[in-house]
């Protein structure tokens, strides 16, 4: 079978009620690519993440913005670019906390980046100031 | 999708258990947020949160295990876990929460769990 | 609660393998748009219907083109545009047959236009040669 | 989602039924299509369509009904619908289905339905 691309895009308001349809979004789409469906809920919860933190973060939990999923996906690898045109931020100044002192400090928070990063072969942040901030994933198919 | 997570609440041997159903992300948290301040707040702090019927967990839920566990232990009290499906435990593995937190195979090895270490210890 | 209009879009691969998604898609939005679970059933079905004429009839089944569905609701209505950049067609040309007579002719096709008028209240056909043609359908809230 | 549309073949009282379980859209309708025609080529003409695990149905499913039944009836045999969820129910009743075919409450009801009128007549 030769490699084809196949491309898909999700716009959905920027409202974490809609993280159940990008995941919804994600899933269809690595069934389609060929993951396992312990790979799929890796996926979701890499995707589920990063937009979980564009409403939080980038947008302040303002509702009326807009998160982009796009999804490509060929033989190799699943690419999913998430993105926004909210705050931007430099993610090399994010220190990342063990989870034990996150218990002790008692706090609900810190894991996000953590999840992407344990789930996705890659993870690149790329910021257009004032234009939009892209977040780039890849999960690579075990070839069986 | 009327109603994509519940929470159901009962008492067994002076335990409280949380059962619930349905996915547990940044939206459906604060749900789950209020249900464990509501045990602490009434004292109840022998917690079990039953996850058999949980379909999908992000770090916001996960969240809210790690900022309570702590006061509820120093109080004399336990969150532990159990019903995990293979999906959600990946997620608690990833991370080491089995370190942290007494994850258990179903209801009864919870039950027998805090008979025989009501705080775990770590 | 005011009037706030909310925005979504999909785009998916124009292959009969993505209905389920647009369904998924449509169910979504639907339901935080205040329908009922049997409206539901209504508007994935007629969104449906539209997506499969476009794969079917507008690309003649090539699936390697786009097809793009877009919604948006307020406290009024849903609306929905179902997008292709296939072949143009004159729907005032398309003849409504009876079911008994499609039975007695053997057919297994003609009746999924009926079906977005049945359950749409409004379906408009949009088309800018060469450049896309847009299926419009609205389906207004029942106030209870 | 790896198996969204599924296809059941029984007999009973020398009736063939065919059962239907996930979705039927122009996705899954040539697999339904092919069943249908395998019976009518193994002289199984009495077809009976139980839906009770049919989630959905577009017209690309309902034209795999309109298509085969006349050759079935004039054969001597039928195709007999069960089961319809009222979500499914919704869209054979907008077309009129139910002048056309038998569609009754379940496989029982269609066995009998055999017993009583054995070709329905339009
Ligand atoms: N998309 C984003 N826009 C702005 N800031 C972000 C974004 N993603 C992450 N951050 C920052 O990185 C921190 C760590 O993120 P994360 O690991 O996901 O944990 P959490 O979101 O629970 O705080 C966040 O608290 C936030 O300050
Ligand atoms: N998007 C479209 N592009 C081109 N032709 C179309 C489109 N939608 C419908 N048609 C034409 O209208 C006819 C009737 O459509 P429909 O009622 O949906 O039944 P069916 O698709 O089963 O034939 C089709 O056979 C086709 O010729």
């Amino acid at each position: 079978m030769a490699s084809m691309e196949r491309t898909f895009a999700l716009h959905v308001p920027s409202s974490t009620e809609n993280l159940a349809l990008i995941r919804e979004f994600v899933a269809a789409v690595g069934v389609q690519a060929g993951f396992s469906p312990k790979e799929l809920g890796q996926l979701e919860l890499a995707v589920d993440e990063a937009c979980a933190n564009v409403i939080e973060h980038a947008y302040g939990c303002d509702g009326t913005k807009e998160v982009t999923v796009r999804a490509m996906f060929d033989d190799d690898s699943l690419h999913i670019e998430v993105i926004d045109t909210g705050k931007a931020f430099d993610p090399g100044m994010i220190q990342q906390v063990e989870v034990g002192t996150l218990v002790s400090d008692r706090k609900s928070g810190g894991l996000g980046m953590r999840l992407m990063k344990s789930f996705m072969d890659e993870v690149h942040y790329h910021m257009v100031p004032g234009e939009k901030n892209e977040l780039r994933m890849v999960k690579r198919l075990q070839k069986g | 999708m009327a109603n994509p997570f519940a929470i159901t609440r009962s008492n067994e041997e002076g335990l409280s258990i949380l059962a619930l159903d349905g996915y547990l992300d940044a939206h459906t948290a604060p749900q789950f947020e209020k249900a464990v301040e509501a045990e602490f707040n009434a004292g109840r702090l022998k917690i079990i949160v039953e996850c058999s019927h949980l379909t999908y967990i992000s770090s916001a839920g996960l969240g809210v295990f790690m900022s309570f566990v702590e006061e509820i232990r120093e109080a004399g009290g336990d969150i532990k876990i159990c019903g995990l499906t293979p999906k959600v435990l990946q997620v608690f593995d990833i991370l080491g929460f089995p370190v942290l937190f007494d994850i258990v195979e179903d209801l009864p090895a919870a039950i027998r769990k805090y008979a025989e270490t009501p705080v775990k210890e770590i």
